[in-house]
C-alpha cells in the first residue's frame, strides 16, 4: 500500500509539472491528434504533452517498458487513470495503434515486429489504420476478397478496403487479406504495412453528416514481405476476432462517455423551459426522463460488470448488451435534441445557428452510423440470441 | 367512391409520375445543393410544370388556372416527393394560391393568381416566430394606421423565402386580442421597404427563410378577407397545407421504401439475401402496413377539401400525424437496412432523412397534432 | 332504380312488423344464440326474430332461395343491411355456418351435401363448430395428425382438436383430418359429422380471463361416410384456405366493430378528466389519440379497400394488414384502459368492481389472444413479407 | 463492490431460491386461487419463512430480527418473486416493519417487531385513496381530539389489509395543511371500532382490501414517529417499498423469460424450433438486455438502501420504472410467444401476466416515477 501512495505521489508531481495548463481543459476538436510522421499540431501543447506522456511510456501504461510503455501494474494503472481525470487532462491521441494493433501484436506478434512497432505507437511516432471492411462484405466480414498472392519472400496485394479511419492520414495499416480462396474463415490473413508503399490510394469518403475520417482504400500491386504477417498465415480470423474485442470495448466507452459533451436535459431547458425553469411540455419531460433514466441505468450496468469483472466473475454475457443499447440510445439522445430544438436543430451551416445548434444537427445524422459500425444492431442481438441465450438456427 | 382515384385523376398520376421519374431525378436536388444555387429550385423544371399547368391546378380557370381539384393536387404533390422535387408548390400552389383563392378580394385575386399560374409570382406564407409550428401565438403585430397597417416583427423558417415576390404574413392586428379572431393574412410585396431577408441553409437542402419585417408600411388594401376572421382564413390554408404536405411526405416514404425493398432483395450478406433474414422480414411488413395506413388517411383528407367537409381538420391532423410518425419510422429504417452504404453522402437515402425530420416538423409535429385532434374531438 | 326503391320499401316495412322491439336494442350478452338443436333462448324475442329472418332466408340473403337463402342481388343485400343498420337490430345470431362452412359447401359441395345443411343453416335449426387446430400445431396447421382411415363406405376418426369454439354446444363439426400421412399439405381432407356420433367428447378450455366458448375435441373410432367429404379427398388444404378467408374477414369486422362496445374515449373521461371534462393528463391523452387515431386511420383503409373491391381492384395486398393491425390495436386499447383505470381495472370479481370494470379487466386478458386466434401477428408479418413483398428465404 | 453480492449474500440467495422453487411452487398460488383462501396466503409456508429469519430480516437484533440488511431482503423479494409466492413479505417485513423500525417508538417498536420477528402480526400500509398511487394526494383526515385522533376516511388497494393486524395510516392532521408536513403515519389496531374491511378479489389472486375508517378514536400514542414529518417517513417507507417490490418483479420477469426461452428451444412449428426464428431472436435478446438493466438498478437501489444514500429517492424511482417497463413487455410477450397454450389458465405462464399489471400499478406507475425522476433531478 505505502509503495502505491508513493506513487501516486509521484505521478500527482510528475503530472503538475508536466501537463501543460491548456492540456487541463476540455478537448477542442481541431486540437485532437491521431500522432504519426506528417503531424502538425495547431497547439504546440498538444505536441509537448504527447511527447512527454509517450516518453514516460504512460500513453500505454500497461505494455512492457522494453517496448517503451510503462511496465505499470493494474493498480498502477487505475491510480495515474485516477490523477489523470482529477486534473482532466487530455487524452494524449487517438491511437489505433494503443488501442487495437499494439494489444494483439503483444499477444501474436513476433519479436522483430514488437521491436520495430511497438515504441513508435507509444511515442506517436507512427500512426496505424485498419483495413478490414471491404464493399459488399460489411457484416459479413469473413466474406473479404482483398487477395495476397505469394511472389518469393513477398505478398503481392489488390483489392479495395473501405471505412478505413484516416486512411488518408495513417503511416501503416494492418489489414485482413484472403491468402486462401477454398475456405472462407480459414483464408484469411492479417498482415501490416506502410502506407506509402506503391500501389496504395485513398479517397475519403463524404457521410450524409458530411466530411469524414472515413477513406475508400485501394491496393494495386501493393508488395509486401511476408515477415509482415502477423500470427499465422491463414489464421487472420482468430487475430481480428481478438483485434475486435478491443474495438468493441473501445466503442462502448465512447458512447458511455458522449453525455459528458452532449447534454440533453441541458437542450430541453434551454429550448422547452417554462417560467419555473423546468420542461413545460409533460411530454418533452417524460421523453426526456425516459432517455436519462436508460442511461443511468446503463451506466449502472457497466459499473455492475466492472465490480463483477474485478471479483472475477464472468460478465460476457451482461457486457454483450452494451454495443447496441448504448447505440440506440445515443441516435435515440439526438432524435430527442433535434425533436426539442425544432427547425433550430436542422440547420446545416451559415450564421442563423449557433455552432452549437449546427453540430446537434450534424451529429444527429452522424449518429445514426452508431448502430451500424463495429457490428451492427443486428449482429449485437444475433451474438446475444445465440452465443447468449443458446437459441439455434435449426 | 371517395377513396379511389377516378379514371382522370389516375391519368394525371401516370403523368406526374414519370415525368417527375425523368425531370427531376434526386440528383437535382443534388446539385441544386451542391451548387448553392441562388433559387433553391430549378427554373427549367418549373417552368415545365407550368407548361402541364400544375403552378395553376388549384386556381380557378376565370384566373387562368386549371381548377382540377385538390385531389390532383394531392397526386402532384405525392409524385414530387418521391424524388424529393425542390419546387415553389408548397409555398406558392399550396399555402399561397389557397389564401388568396379563399381570402382574396377580386383585385388581389386578379392581379396575383394569372401570375401564378403562368409561373411567374412566387409566394410564400408567413406564419411561425419559432423553431416549433405554433400558429396559436402569434405576436408579429399590424398596427393600424390611417392609411393603412404598419407591420412589426419576425417570421421564422418560411419556406421559399427568399424567392417570394409576395409574402402572406400572419399578423395579430393592433387593436384585437384572442387567438383567432384577432389575426389577419396581409399580402405584402417583397418590394415594400423595411423587409429583410436571411436564407437559411437547412439540412434537407430545401429552401427556408427567416423573414424581418421593420416598420413595414402597408396600405389598407393589403388586407387578405375581412380583419375579424384571419384566424379562420389561417387555419383553413395550414389544413390545405398539412394535407398536401402529407400527400408530398407519402410519395417521398414511398419512394424510400422501395428502394429499402429492392437494396433486400439484393443485397447478399453470409450467403443470403437479406431479404430472407426473417427479423428484417418483419420490419419490412411493418413499414408496408404503416404505408397503407398512410395511403388512407391521406386519400381521406384530400377528399375532404373536395367536399368542403365538416371533418376537414380532424382528417388535416390524422394526416399529418400519421405520415410523420411512418415516415420518422422509415427514414431510419432506411439508413440502418443500408448499412454503412446508407451512410455515405454519395448514395441517395440519406436525402430521404434530411428531408424526413424537417418535413414532421413543418406545419405541424405528431405531437402538435395529436394534441389538436384530440381539442377538435373534445377529450 | 325503381326496383330498388320498392325493395327498400318493401324490407323496411317487413322489418317494422317483423323485428321484435327488444331486438332493436344493444345486444345483452346472454341472449347471443348460435341457434341449434337443443338452444333455448333467454329472451322469447331472440327465438322470434331469428324464426322471421331464417324463414325469409335473410340470414344468408345472397345465397339461393333453392338452399333457404335469400336470392338477394349483391344490391338488394346492401339495402337490407342498410336498413337493419337503420333500426339498429340485433345480428340474429352467432354462426360458423352461416359465415364459414355455408358459403365452403356452395363452392366445393356436392348438390346433396348442400340440399341437406345449407336450409338448417339458414334457419339455425343446426349449428357448426370448426375442428382445425390441435395441440401442437397451431401456426402450422398442416401438421395436424388426426386421422381418417377408410373403412368400406366410411372413415374411422381417431385424435384431438383443440380450440373448437363451442364444440360442446354444436350440433356438426367441419374438420380437417389426415387422409394420407406420407405427403404434409397433400394429405388432407375436410370432412363433416354429427357431433353426436359416438367416439365425440369436448372438454371445455379454461382461458387466463375465465370461462370461454373454447373446446378441447376428442375423436375416438368416430365412424363418418365418405359422402360427408368436402371437396376432393386429400384436397381439403384447399378448401381450407378458402374457408380460412371467410374466417379472418370474420375477424377483421369483429375487431372494427369491437369500439363500438367498448370506447376507450369515455375510459379516459371517466378516470382521467379534469374541471374542464377534458383528459386533464397530457400523457394519457396523447395515448388517447394515437389509439383513436390509429382506429381513424384502419377504418378508412377498411374504406378504401372497399371501394377499390366495389370498382374491380385488387385489394388483396392492402387487406392482408387488417388482421394485424386491427389485433394490435385492440390490445392497445385494453392496456390503454386498465392504465388509465389503474387498480379499478384489476378486479376478478366481487361488488367492488363495477359490472363494467369486471367486463374490462377480463376482456383486457382475453385481448392477447387477438394476436394468436385466426393466424398469430407472426405469421401475418410472414405472409406480408413473403407474398406482398417478395422477400423469400433464400 | 457495491453492485455485486456478498460471499454471505449469494448463500442466503442459494437457500432462498432452493426453498422457494421447493416449498413454493406456483401451483401454491394457484391453490389459494381456486380455494379462494380466507387468508391469501399460506400459513405454513409463511411460518418456514419464519423460522429461516425472513419475517425479522430488517429488523433489529434487539427485538428479535435478523438485522440482515436491506439487500438481504431484496434477494429473498426476488426469489419469491419467481414463483409468484403470496406472502405478507412486502406489506409486512417491508413497509409494516420498516415504518416502526424507523420512525416509531421504543414502546411501539418493542410491543410489535417482535411478534413480526416471530411471524405472529401482520402489518397493512394503508396510504392510496384511489386506483392510482397518488401519495401526494392524501386526504383521510385525523382530526385532533383531546386525547388523540379521530380517523375518518376510506383507503383502498390496502395490500394485506383484510388479514392485518395493525394498520400504518397515512392521514393528513386536521390542523395542518402542506403536501409532505401535514401528513402523519398512524398505528391503529385492527381491532378498533369504526373499521369496515371489503377484501377485493384482484387479477393477479393476490391480498388487497378497502378499508374505511368511521370516526375510528385513537390515543396519541398511535402516532409514529412526530406530527411534522410524517410525509418524510412515508416517502421514506415508500421508497424501500418500491425498491423491494421492484427487486420482486426482477425475479417474476426473470422466471417469466427463463420460460420463454425454454419453449422456444423446445416448441417446434413447421419442422423447426420456434427460437430458430430470426424475429423471435432479436425479441428474446432484447428482453435479455432489459432484464440486465433491471438487475444493475435494482442492486444499485438496494445499495442506496444500505448505504442510506443522497440517491436513494431517485434510485427507487429509476428502479420501479425500468422494472415496471421491463416486466410489462415481458409479460406481453410470454403469451405472445407461447401462443394459444399460454392463453390457457392451465398453464402458469398467464399468472405472471396477471401480476405484471398489478404490480406496475402499485407504489407507481412508470409515468408517475418518471415524473418523479424529473423533480428530483430539477428538470
Amino acid at each position: 500500500m505505502t509503495d502505491l501512495n508513493e506513487f501516486q505521489q509521484e505521478v500527482r508531481t510528475w503530472l503538475e509539472v508536466n501537463c501543460p495548463a491548456s492540456m487541463r481543459t476540455p478537448m477542442v476538436a481541431d486540437e485532437v491528434t491521431i500522432g504519426g510522421r506528417d503531424t502538425t499540431f495547431k497547439n504546440p501543447d498538444t505536441k509537448l504533452w504527447l511527447e512527454r506522456m509517450g516518453n514516460k511510456g504512460w500513453t500505454a501504461p500497461t505494455w512492457p517498458k522494453k517496448y517503451g510503455g510503462g511496465g505499470l501494474s493494474p493498480q498502477e494503472t487505475n491510480i495515474l487513470k485516477q490523477e489523470l481525470k482529477r486534473i482532466k487532462a487530455r487524452v494524449p491521441m487517438i491511437s489505433f495503434g494503443l488501442w487495437m494493433i499494439g494489444p494483439v501484436l503483444l499477444e501474436y506478434g513476433t519479436e522483430e515486429q514488437k521491436q520495430e512497432h511497438l515504441p513508435k505507437i507509444v511515442r506517436g511516432e507512427i500512426s496505424w489504420c485498419q483495413g478490414y471492411s471491404e464493399p459488399g462484405y460489411g457484416s459479413d466480414l469473413a466474406g473479404l476478397q482483398t487477395r495476397a498472392v505469394e511472389d518469393g519472400e513477398d505478398y503481392i496485394i489488390n483489392g479495395q478496403k473501405v471505412w478505413t479511419s484516416y486512411a488518408d492520414k495513417c503511416d501503416w495499416i494492418y489489414a485482413l487479406v484472403r491468402t486462401n480462396t477454398e475456405v472462407k474463415h480459414g483464408g484469411i490473413t492479417m498482415i501490416l504495412f506502410d502506407m506509402a508503399s506503391t500501389g496504395v490510394s485513398t479517397r475519403p469518403i463524404k457521410l450524409i453528416s458530411g466530411l469524414s475520417s472515413f477513406c475508400e482504400t485501394f491496393f494495386d500491386d501493393v508488395r509486401v514481405p511476408k515477415k509482415n504477417v502477423v500470427g499465422e498465415v491463414n489464421d487472420g480470423w482468430a487475430v481480428s476476432n481478438r483485434l475486435l474485442q478491443f474495438e468493441r470495448e473501445n466503442i462502448s466507452a465512447d458512447v458511455f462517455a458522449s453525455d459528458e459533451v452532449f447534454d440533453v436535459r441541458k437542450i430541453a431547458k434551454d429550448y422547452c423551459s417554462g417560467s419555473d425553469g423546468k420542461v413545460s411540455d409533460p411530454l418533452v419531460r417524460d421523453s426526456l426522463s425516459k432517455i436519462l433514466m436508460k442511461d443511468h441505468a446503463l451506466k449502472l450496468t457497466f459499473k455492475r460488470v466492472m465490480e463483477g469483472t474485478k471479483a472475477g466473475s464472468s460478465t460476457g454475457s451482461t457486457s454483450s448488451i452494451f454495443k447496441f443499447i448504448g447505440a440506440e440510445l445515443n441516435k435515440d439522445r439526438y432524435e430527442f435534441a433535434i425533436d426539442a430544438m425544432g427547425q433550430q436543430g436542422m440547420g446545416w451551416e451559415g450564421k442563423a445557428f449557433t455552432p452549437y445548434q449546427l453540430d446537434v444537427a450534424h451529429e444527429w445524422l452522424r449518429s445514426k452510423a452508431n448502430s451500424i459500425e463495429g457490428g451492427t444492431t443486428e449482429i449485437n442481438l444475433n451474438v446475444i440470441a445465440k452465443r447468449v441465450l443458446g437459441l439455434r438456427d435449426s | 367512391m371517395s377513396m379511389i382515384l377516378s379514371e382522370e385523376q389516375v391519368l394525371l398520376q401516370d403523368s406526374a409520375r414519370e415525368f417527375i421519374k425523368d425531370q427531376s431525378p434526386v440528383s437535382l436536388l443534388r446539385q441544386l445543393r451542391d451548387e448553392k444555387d441562388d433559387f433553391g429550385y430549378s427554373k427549367e423544371l418549373w417552368s415545365y410544370m407550368t407548361e402541364m399547368g400544375w403552378a395553376g391546378i388549384n386556381i380557378p380557370e376565370k384566373y387562368d388556372g386549371l381548377d382540377f381539384g385538390f385531389k390532383g393536387l394531392g397526386i402532384i404533390m405525392e409524385e414530387a416527393g418521391r424524388t424529393l422535387t425542390a419546387s415553389p408548390l408548397l409555398s406558392t400552389v399550396v399555402l399561397g394560391a389557397n389564401s388568396i383563392v379563399l381570402g382574396g378580394s377580386d383585385e388581389q385575386k386578379s392581379t396575383i393568381l394569372p401570375k401564378v399560374a403562368s409561373g411567374d409570382c412566387i409566394l410564400a406564407l408567413a406564419v411561425d416566430e419559432g423553431p416549433h409550428h405554433d400558429p396559436e401565438n402569434i405576436s408579429v403585430e399590424a398596427k393600424k394606421t390611417d392609411t393603412g397597417y404598419l407591420l412589426n416583427g419576425t417570421k421564422q423558417f418560411v419556406i421559399d423565402g427568399h424567392i417570394a415576390d409576395y409574402f402572406i404574413v400572419a399578423a395579430r392586428i393592433s387593436d384585437q386580442a384572442g387567438s383567432l379572431t384577432g389575426l389577419s393574412l396581409l399580402l405584402v410585396d417583397k418590394e415594400t421597404s423595411g423587409i429583410h431577408i436571411d436564407r437559411l441553409s437547412m439540412v434537407d437542402g430545401r429552401n427556408s427563410a427567416n423573414v424581418t419585417f421593420d416598420n413595414v408600411s402597408l396600405g389598407a388594401s393589403a388586407l387578405l378577407g375581412e380583419e375579424k376572421n384571419g384566424g379562420d382564413l389561417l387555419y383553413k390554408v395550414l389544413d390545405l397545407g398539412r394535407i398536401a404536405l402529407a400527400a408530398e411526405m407519402l410519395g417521398t416514404m414511398q419512394q424510400a421504401f422501395d428502394t429499402i425493398l429492392a437494396y433486400l432483395k439484393e443485397r447478399k450478406q453470409f450467403g443470403k439475401l437479406i431479404g430472407s433474414f426473417q427479423a428484417l422480414q418483419h420490419r419490412a411488413a411493418i413499414m408496408f402496413s404503416d404505408i397503407e395506413l398512410c395511403k388512407s388517411v391521406v386519400m381521406a383528407a384530400l377528399t375532404a377539401v373536395e367536399t368542403n367537409s365538416d371533418d376537414l381538420a380532424q382528417l388535416a391532423s390524422l394526416a399529418k400525424a400519421t405520415v410523420n410518425d411512418a415516415y420518422h419510422q422509415i427514414s431510419n429504417e432506411a439508413i440502418q437496412m443500408h448499412g454503412g452504404i446508407g451512410m455515405t453522402d454519395e448514395f441517395d437515402i440519406g436525402f430521404y432523412l434530411k428531408r424526413a425530420r424537417i418535413a414532421e416538423v413543418t406545419l405541424g409535429s405528431s405531437s402538435y397534432h395529436r394534441r389538436r385532434y384530440a381539442n377538435l374531438n373534445g377529450y
